[in-house]
């Protein structure tokens, strides 16, 4: 589909927000609340964030929620009856505000779930959120998009990518796919025709910081490196960083019982907890910190490119940001390119 | 519509509620009929996480009841109790968890008549606070689809 | 309502066989007729077993694709699931899904001599592959199983071992540890690995499969190189922790390799490529 | 810190210990643990005002232990949970050595932790103002009000435990919540799981937790879950007395006094 | 695979009445894991029982509910009745459907609905029961006796005399304790010297009583019926078995001007001693403190005199260590010394002396054979006042509890004074006359009445010397507050009773717990008054507070019956309901971090430190451990551990975990 290219005025967006909502969707939009965004069932238009340069958490809840029922049990006379969950029951969604990193993030993670088996549950839920993907015309010394093939304007991974065009100014907006289509079709007078669309002046600067392919390639001979050892003493080994990350998918499969019936849940996990691949024997095949961090790095730079294709990594920066002890992952990388193996 | 039935747990502990509940028994006092005792060794043992348990599974008010200072069979272990559930109590008023609806108190082995009436005064006031639905509410999540942030 | 990777099959326990302390083996029935004509599996695969409420654990189904209408699980108790799935009666309904991950490439080994050796709890992994090359008993020329455990109390499939120890086309050797033995055992006394040296079974067209705890491993691989193995005749299985069995939920990984999917059946030259992080 | 980083070389090259845990520059104007194990490194060291992380959460880490003798620059925060961990026998005079900052930046080196705790016990544990008057506004509230805040704070929570990872106190290898015979809180974090998690955590600091704010600065989402420690602080200065951590063990909440007062009790 | 009966009693009437028994047996029947169920008449007569032994043979139930009374009532009955059977006792639990819903429930569903519930609990509760096995622990059949007082002489004679051997140590050179130094006891005036020598002879001479005197407790280890003590034998600077107690050296003793301890100061000793002359052993002792050889190097003399060579300088402390299955405390007390009261001038005026001093100065065998004389002068006292409660009862400046003794032995000694100086007056300061006892307020107003003491009901502020005479100020609270000045001779105060001093130490050393005072704490104030927390240890006399003697007698009786009754078995056999810490196999080895919160949290010191080490012996971890013999089942260290690392058998974590989701769900 070729990509159109509409305007929408600023005070539009207000008007198409409430069209959506007439139209029954349910919209997840950036707010801000203790000093960090995050994705929010938004009810309503104002106090929506835009001000932010990314939220604090990733926006991969929509279509890979912390923790989500797979199935319902209940044990009776005759037996045990269980019940898939009813896709049916997804609600449709507008993501709103998503930053192009994110929304490329969507595809990382959609490889995960569909390289081998086909993951239904996340690509039901998926179909149903359309992408409202927003344009960065700011950035900060964590944003890395430009080093890992993404830019603050791509259209990748987004249904509608909106840039602002100016500080208080009107917005492009790309209609980019199919889906877009069919909501620009609800509010098809708010997405008005005209010749003076600029987008790249208007779109943030972040420089180039490193190339991924070589990291790739050094790190196929990196696994041995003391430098792993060296970078992660000071990783504490919580989940934050796998957390707010747009393409983490590690995942725990937990029951939860309640007398006769209960569910099964699937709920996020992160490679960098350290009971997360003790064997049940007390084995550990990744014992210490160093390890765990390595495989953090090396399952979005090296393993996912060779399994997936894909990079598991979009350059936005968040789990430095998230970090509580500075490990930034682009000074690591930056670190790596420069150590000669 | 039928009244409401509160579900009241009551923790206590073997060797002077549990053993005080028995003495209400043999008196032939009557009391209401809402309450299940969990017998613990004593209240030393008590868990503050089976409280919680307790609500996350659907009870409307708890009875947590052991030795009177000093008459515990192990010496200290309702002193140990005391202290925790002075702080876990405070915690539970801080987070906002309805306080009215745990019930602590010593009753001796010879306090029959304290049992049945400890009962009955919970009963009633957890019958005036309604079902705990606020907590129910939350524990019910299996019932919910999504969690979003 | 479409398909959903996590839906187990509804199993019941037709019979429970107590092996060994804490070991047990269910022989597991499908509920619904019509999963037992769908399902389909190889000497080699395993599948996530679960007890509704308690949770779901990872093991190897245990008895060969050639007997069909069940499939048979070997589990200790050792966590969780295994502890309730051992409080299961006959007759309780339990979940399975699977089959996941490769599969012994029992095809290749047509006109082959085999030589299993198993310690401990990781013989139902390959007894799969042992009663699958001796219901096709033709394919193969001599078969040697070797199987060693802690104590004699500790040595899964006793009836079978004395099946196979009755056979004539099987050379069977059982080993327990040192002090392990009871007053009549008539077995070996020593670990596997030395058991292994002083067998010496000819590594001329033969196929070892080892498994066993990472321990015996270590200390088998250097006893059959010296034997003339190759690396590439030797197997074995890598037992990760996994939760989904397909590749996704990220536990199991070995460097780029998925055991899920990649194993759990991996060639000693395959391991050595590895990462040590299994 | 030139002091700092003339003593680290010092203990470094003569080999009194094997590893100092300090501070330097990290990344976007964020300060972060560095683990100087050669003297050189000891010229990144720095200390100043944004140094907050508390150190003490290294000294119980493996990975750090197994270097050997440590030493730590310790802020006041830092330690007093020394002095916690060390009456948990956690840490001891042999496996560790501190190098104290004074509140007024002042280094100085303790010949071990009874000075250390002589020294902590000078200063009173105190909750700063913002967060007095957050816990005023919170106790004025109604339960129910309360019940409302802390759903809609917690709930944001995904459990990434970073608040556990970076407590000095939290160093046990098994976690409540990884014991799952029975499963006391559920690993989800939904509402339940959030909620219970939040209040088992504040339990088991409450009388060990020494109000650093470790766990909220570690939070990726700001949540204010280091009122519960203050909450827990505050009410145990009232019900049993001014509190420090002390060598001598007795805990606050595995002792008790005969006559320890409440009005709860029926 | 669960396989449980559940058995439903009626009890009669008992519970039938309100709980419609068949509808409780016939819903349990269709629990999951439910093999059996029934309801029955009497489930604890014979028939009743027999239900249950041939169901859990018939049916081979791995676990029974009785559905009955309180298992306060008939616990040990069905548990019996299943390990008849053959099934572990401890797989049996009992569901309260008596005491606590039929018969404080009104008949209706409601309380049939109960019923249910309480069976339903505890089916799913024994589904995580486990066999357990009654812990069997061996018996020493010795015990140590710490303290020779009248206390200690009473249980180990007592303990000695059923048969079983004791080791009594002492600390001083002879045994006796202040009983010895008393002068006659109250209420009957006889002679204390006269009753208890004999015993003090008994005991030297009993064959099952080994004594040590000068002898301290080092160290204890183990716990009961298993304890190790070592024993520190301080040297007494003479082959004990060479002397023969002639008294050669005594008398040549060249130090002759050391204050006497047992004549309370009032007398003197020399450097080599006897503490008196009845004393057991009669045998001396060098004080190397005062003795001239071991300051100066030289002298010698005794070495000299003494006709057995007997005499040995370089002796050194000796540490013994014996094995003991049970300890008696019976340290005693002391009197706290006056001098926190300057205003009654004790050690600024001679003549203002304490009880125990008086009992000196009374006593035929004390420095004035008998004598009332004050020390100053050696003059008969005319006038002589007794304070009561110097010390006792004020938060100020003493102790705030009442020493018990002091009101009985001021009336005694009052008595004793108007008994020896015909026409001395005499007056008693007292706040409140505390005479309980069998004969004890007789004696007090025989002392009144008979006597003539002047009990006088108030205070002193003061006490100065004025001409050569102690003025006495005090109040009558009795005649308004009316100031009453004394010009006495003599004041004697009756000071408090306390803790020895170092009973903190020794309490630490034993692992027993102690009161504010430091007196050692009783299990239960009330019914275990001669136990400690310790299982093993036992208390006797005023160690635990202050006791006069007939009640120390009665309190070391009393031991020395526990101690026979633990002795009177071969193997100690107890519940298994104790803690236990969790083992993994390596590397984890256990959950536990090793943070020992429990140990502080244990009222029974029952948690010790474990070293697990790897194969090549080197230190991986400390983690706690529960020493089963010492555990008493509280499980309060369950709860505080927050790994979960610690659990309590018959209550673990999932056994109540379940209980409580087994009540509020449906099954």
């Amino acid at each position: 589909m070729n990509i159109d290219k509409r305007l929408v005025r600023k005070d539009s967006l207000e008007k198409l927000f409430d069209i959506l909502k007439q139209n029954s969707k349910t919209i997840y939009a950036p707010f801000s609340k203790n000093g960090k965004t995050s994705f929010m069932d938004a009810k309503s238009f104002a106090g929506i964030s835009t001000g932010h340069i990314q939220t604090s958490e990733s926006s991969k809840d929509i279509a890979f929620p912390r923790a989500e029922k797979i199935l319902d049990y209940s044990k009776n006379k005759e037996g045990m009856s269980v019940k898939g969950i009813d896709f049916a029951d997804i609600p449709e969604v507008v993501l709103w505000g998503v930053r192009p990193c994110d929304a490329i993030g969507i595809g990382e993670l959609s490889s995960i779930f569909n390289w081998d088996y086909k993951d239904e549950i996340y690509n039901n839920r998926l179909s149903k959120v359309t992408v409202f993907g927003f344009s960065c015309n700011k950035s900060d010394e964590y944003c890395f998009c430009t080093s890992v093939g993404g830019n603050p304007g791509n259209t990748a991974g987004s249904d509608i990518l909106f840039t602002r065009m100016g500080e208080d100014g009107d917005y492009l907006a790309e209609i980019i796919t199919e889906k877009g289509l069919t909501v620009v079709s609800l509010a098809q007078n708010l997405f008005e025709k005209s010749e003076t669309l600029e987008r790249e002046k208007f779109l943030a600067e972040v420089p180039v910081r490193f190339n991924h392919e070589e990291i790739r390639k050094k790190l196929d001979k990196f696994f041995e490196s003391k430098e792993w050892i060296e970078e992660s003493l000071r990783c504490l080994g919580c989940g934050a960083c796998a957390y707010v990350c747009p393409t983490c998918a590690c995942f725990d499969i937990q029951d939860e019982a309640h007398g006769k019936k209960g569910s099964r849940v699937r709920c996020w996990d992160s490679c960098g907890f350290s009971h997360f691949t003790v064997h049940t024997s007390g084995h550990n095949p990744r014992g210490v910190q160093s390890a765990r961090w390595r495989q953090r790095i090396m399952h979005k730079f090296s393993y996912m490119p060779e399994r997936l294709s894909v990079y598991g990594c979009t350059g936005c920066g968040r789990c430095s940001r998230a970090c509580p002890v500075d490990m930034n992952i682009l000074e690591h990388l930056i670190s790596i390119q420069e150590v000669t193996v | 519509m039928a009244e409401f039935e509160p579900k009241i747990v009551a923790f206590v502990c073997n060797w002077c509620t549990y053993a005080g509940a028995d003495l209400t028994g043999t008196s032939r006092i009557k009391y209401a009929s809402n309450v299940r005792i969990i017998r613990f060794p004593c209240t030393g043992r008590i868990d503050y996480m089976l409280l919680l348990k307790a609500f996350d599974e659907g009870a409307d008010g708890i009875i947590v009841s052991g030795c009177h200072p000093n008459d515990c069979h192990y010496t200290s272990g309702n002193f140990h109790a005391r202290r925790r559930w002075i702080m876990f109590r405070s915690l539970c008023d801080f987070t906002g968890i309805n306080t009215e609806r745990i019930k602590f108190s010593w009753v001796s082995a010879a306090e029959g008549a304290k049992w049945a009436a400890i009962v009955n005064a919970t009963v009633t006031s957890i019958r005036e606070l309604g079902p705990y639905t606020e907590y129910k509410k939350v524990a019910k999540y299996p019932e919910k689809e999504v969690t979003h942030g | 309502m479409m398909d959903n990777l996590y839906m187990p099959y509804l199993m019941r326990i037709d019979r429970i066989t107590y092996e060994a302390p804490g070991v047990k083996t269910f022989m597991l029935k499908f509920v619904n007729e019509a999963d037992q004509e769908k399902f389909s599996y190889k000497a080699g695969q395993f599948g996530e077993y679960s007890v509704y409420g308690v949770g779901e654990s990872t093991f190897c189904i245990a008895s060969p694709p050639t007997r069909k209408g069940y499939i048979e699980c070997t589990f200790r108790q050792t966590g969780k699931v295994t502890n309730a799935l051992s409080d299961c009666e006959e007759g309780s309904i339990i979940g399975f899904r699977g089959p996941y991950g490769n599969v012994f490439p029992i095809e290749e080994w047509k006109g082959k001599n085999l030589l299993f050796i198993a310690g401990g709890i990781a013989l139902p992994p390959m007894r799969c592959v042992i009663w699958n090359a001796l219901d096709l008993r033709d394919n193969f020329k001599d078969v040697t199983i070797i199987y060693g455990a802690r104590t004699v109390k500790d040595l899964v499939y006793k009836d079978e071992l004395k099946d196979w120890e009755l056979r004539k086309d099987v050379k069977l050797v059982t080993t327990v540890d040192p002090d392990g033995e009871s007053p009549d055992w008539k077995g070996e006394i020593g670990f596997v690995p030395t058991i292994v040296e002083k067998i010496a079974p000819s590594s001329k067209g033969t196929i070892a499969i080892v498994c066993g705890p990472p321990v015996m491993i270590k200390y088998t691989f250097p006893v059959l190189a010296k034997l003339g193995f190759t690396d590439e005749s030797i197997y074995t299985t890598l037992e990760n922790r996994m939760k989904c069995g397909f590749g996704k939920c990220g536990r199991c990984n070995v460097g780029k390799v998925y055991v899920c999917k990649d194993g759990p059946v991996f060639t000693l030259a395959q391991l050595k490529e590895l990462p040590d992080e299994y | 810190m030139v002091d700092l980083i003339k003593r680290a070389k010092e203990l470094i090259e003569t080999s009194v210990v094997k590893v100092l845990i300090g501070y330097e520059q990290g990344t976007a104007n964020k300060t972060r643990a560095l683990f100087v194990e050669k003297a050189d490194d000891a010229d990144r060291l720095i200390f100043d005002s944004r140094c907050v992380q508390n150190l003490a959460a290294y000294v119980t880490k493996k990975e750090v232990k197994e270097k050997g003798k440590m030493a730590i620059a310790a802020t006041l925060p830092v330690m007093r949970s020394i002095i916690q961990l060390a009456s948990e026998f956690q840490v001891n005079d042999n496996n560790l050595l501190v190098l104290g900052i004074t509140p007024e930046s002042k280094l100085i080196e303790f010949a071990n932790l009874v000075e250390v705790e002589t020294f902590v016990h000078k200063y009173e544990i105190e909750i700063d103002a913002r967060n007095k008057e957050m816990l005023d506004k919170l106790e004025k509230m109604t339960q129910a009000e309360r019940w409302k805040f802390w759903m809609d704070e917690l709930s944001p929570c995904f459990k990434c435990y970073a608040c556990r990872a970076a407590c000095p106190m939290c160093y046990c290898s098994r976690c409540t919540v990884d014991f799952n015979q029975p499963q006391w809180i559920p690993v989800p974090s939904h509402e339940l799981g959030n909620l219970e998690w939040h209040i088992m955590r504040a339990i088991h600091l409450t009388g060990r937790c020494i109000d650093c704010d470790a766990c909220y600065n570690a939070c990726p989402l700001s949540i204010p879950i280091n009122l519960l420690t203050k909450k827990m602080l505050a009410d145990a200065k009232e019900h049993f007395g001014a509190y420090q951590p002390s060598l001598k063990g007795d805990h606050l909440m595995s002792t008790y006094k005969p006559d320890d007062k409440e009005n709860f009790i029926q | 695979m669960s396989k449980i009966g559940v058995f439903v009693c009626h009890c009669g009437e008992n519970i039938s009445a309100t709980v419609d028994c068949a509808k409780v047996a016939e819903t349990a029947g269709n629990y999951d894991g439910v093999a059996f169920s029934v309801d029955y008449k009497y489930m604890c007569s014979d028939p009743g029982q027999n239900l249950i032994k041939s169901a859990i043979k018939e049916k081979g139930l791995t676990g029974v509910v009785v559905a009955s009374c309180s298992p306060r009532m008939h616990e040990p009955t069905f548990r019996k009745a299943c390990a008849e059977a053959g099934l572990n006792p401890f797989m049996c639990e009992m569901a309260n459907l008596r005491e606590h819903c039929s018969w404080v429930h009104e008949k209706g569903e409601a309380t049939t609905e109960k019923a249910i519930d309480l069976v339903r609990i505890l089916v799913e509760k024994v589904k995580y029961n486990h066999s357990l096995n009654e812990i069997k622990v061996p018996v020493t059949k010795t015990a140590l006796v710490i303290g020779g007082g009248i206390a200690g002489i009473q249980a180990s004679l007592d303990i000695a005399n059923t048969g079983h051997k004791v080791i009594l140590i002492e600390k001083d050179p002879s045994i006796g304790g202040h009983m010895s130094q008393l002068s006659e006891t109250f209420p009957t005036l006889d002679c204390s010297q006269c009753i208890l020598t004999p015993r003090m002879v008994e005991v030297a001479q009993h064959p099952n009583i080994t004594l040590y005197t000068y002898a301290e407790l080092e160290s204890l280890e183990g716990f009961i019926g298993n304890f190790k003590a070592k024993i520190r034998r301080k040297s007494k600077s003479i082959d004990e078995k060479l002397c023969t107690g002639c008294g050669q050296c005594t008398t040549k003793c060249p130090v002759k001007k050391i204050p006497s301890e047992f004549n309370e100061g009032l007398g003197k000793r020399t450097a080599i001693y006897v503490p008196f002359p009845q004393a057991v052993p009669n045998k001396p002792v060098i004080d190397r403190i005062n003795c001239t050889y071991y300051i100066k190097g030289k002298c010698k003399v005794c070495e000299i005199v003494c006709p057995t060579k007997a005499i040995r300088f370089d002796q050194e402390d000796q540490i013994m260590e014996v094995e003991v299955g049970a300890i008696v405390i019976a340290t005693g007390f002391t009197v706290k010394q006056p001098d926190f009261f300057p205003e009654y001038g004790y050690g600024k005026y001679p003549d203002v002396i304490t009880g125990l001093q008086f009992e000196r100065l009374a006593s035929a065998s004390g420095p004035t054979l008998g004598e009332i004389r004050r020390p100053s002068d050696d003059k008969v006292p005319e006038k002589i006042v007794f304070l009561a409660c110097a010390g006792s009862r004020d938060p100020a400046k003493g102790i705030p509890y009442c020493s018990k003794i002091c009101c009985m032995y001021i009336a005694k000694h009052a008595m004793l004074y108007q008994h020896k100086v015909h026409g001395g007056k005499s007056y008693v300061f007292y706040m409140d006359i505390r005479a309980g006892g069998k004969q004890y307020e007789e004696f007090v107003r025989r002392a009144i009445e008979d006597d003539g003491v002047n009990y006088v009901r108030g205070r002193v502020s003061r006490i100065y010397e004025k001409n050569g005479k102690l003025i006495v100020n005090g109040v009558d609270t009795l005649l308004n507050a009316m100031p009453v000045e004394i010009e006495a001779d003599m004041v004697v105060l009756a000071t408090a009773g306390i803790a020895n001093e170092g009973a903190e130490e020794l309490a630490q050393k034993l692992h027993i717990s102690y009161d504010p005072y430091k007196f050692f704490a009783e299990a239960h104030p009330k019914l275990k008054p001669v136990e400690t927390n310790t299982a093993g240890i036992f208390l006797a006399g005023a160690c635990q507070a202050p006791r006069d003697i007939p009640e120390s007698v009665a309190m070391a009786s009393g031991a020395a019956v526990k101690v026979a009754g633990l002795f009177s078995q071969d193997e100690l056999t107890r519940e298994p309901i104790i803690a236990v810490v969790n083992r993994q196999a390596p590397p984890v080895y256990s959950s536990c971090v090793g943070c020992f919160l429990c140990v502080s949290a244990c009222p029974y010191q029952a948690i010790e430190k474990e070293e697990i080490k790897n194969r090549n012996g080197e230190l991986i971890k400390l983690i706690a451990k529960v020493n089963p013999g010492l555990c008493q089942g509280c499980g309060t260290c369950v709860a505080f551990c927050r790994t979960k690392s610690i659990d309590i058998q018959g209550y673990t974590h999932e056994q109540m975990y379940t209980e409580v989701m087994a009540l509020l769900n449906e099954y």
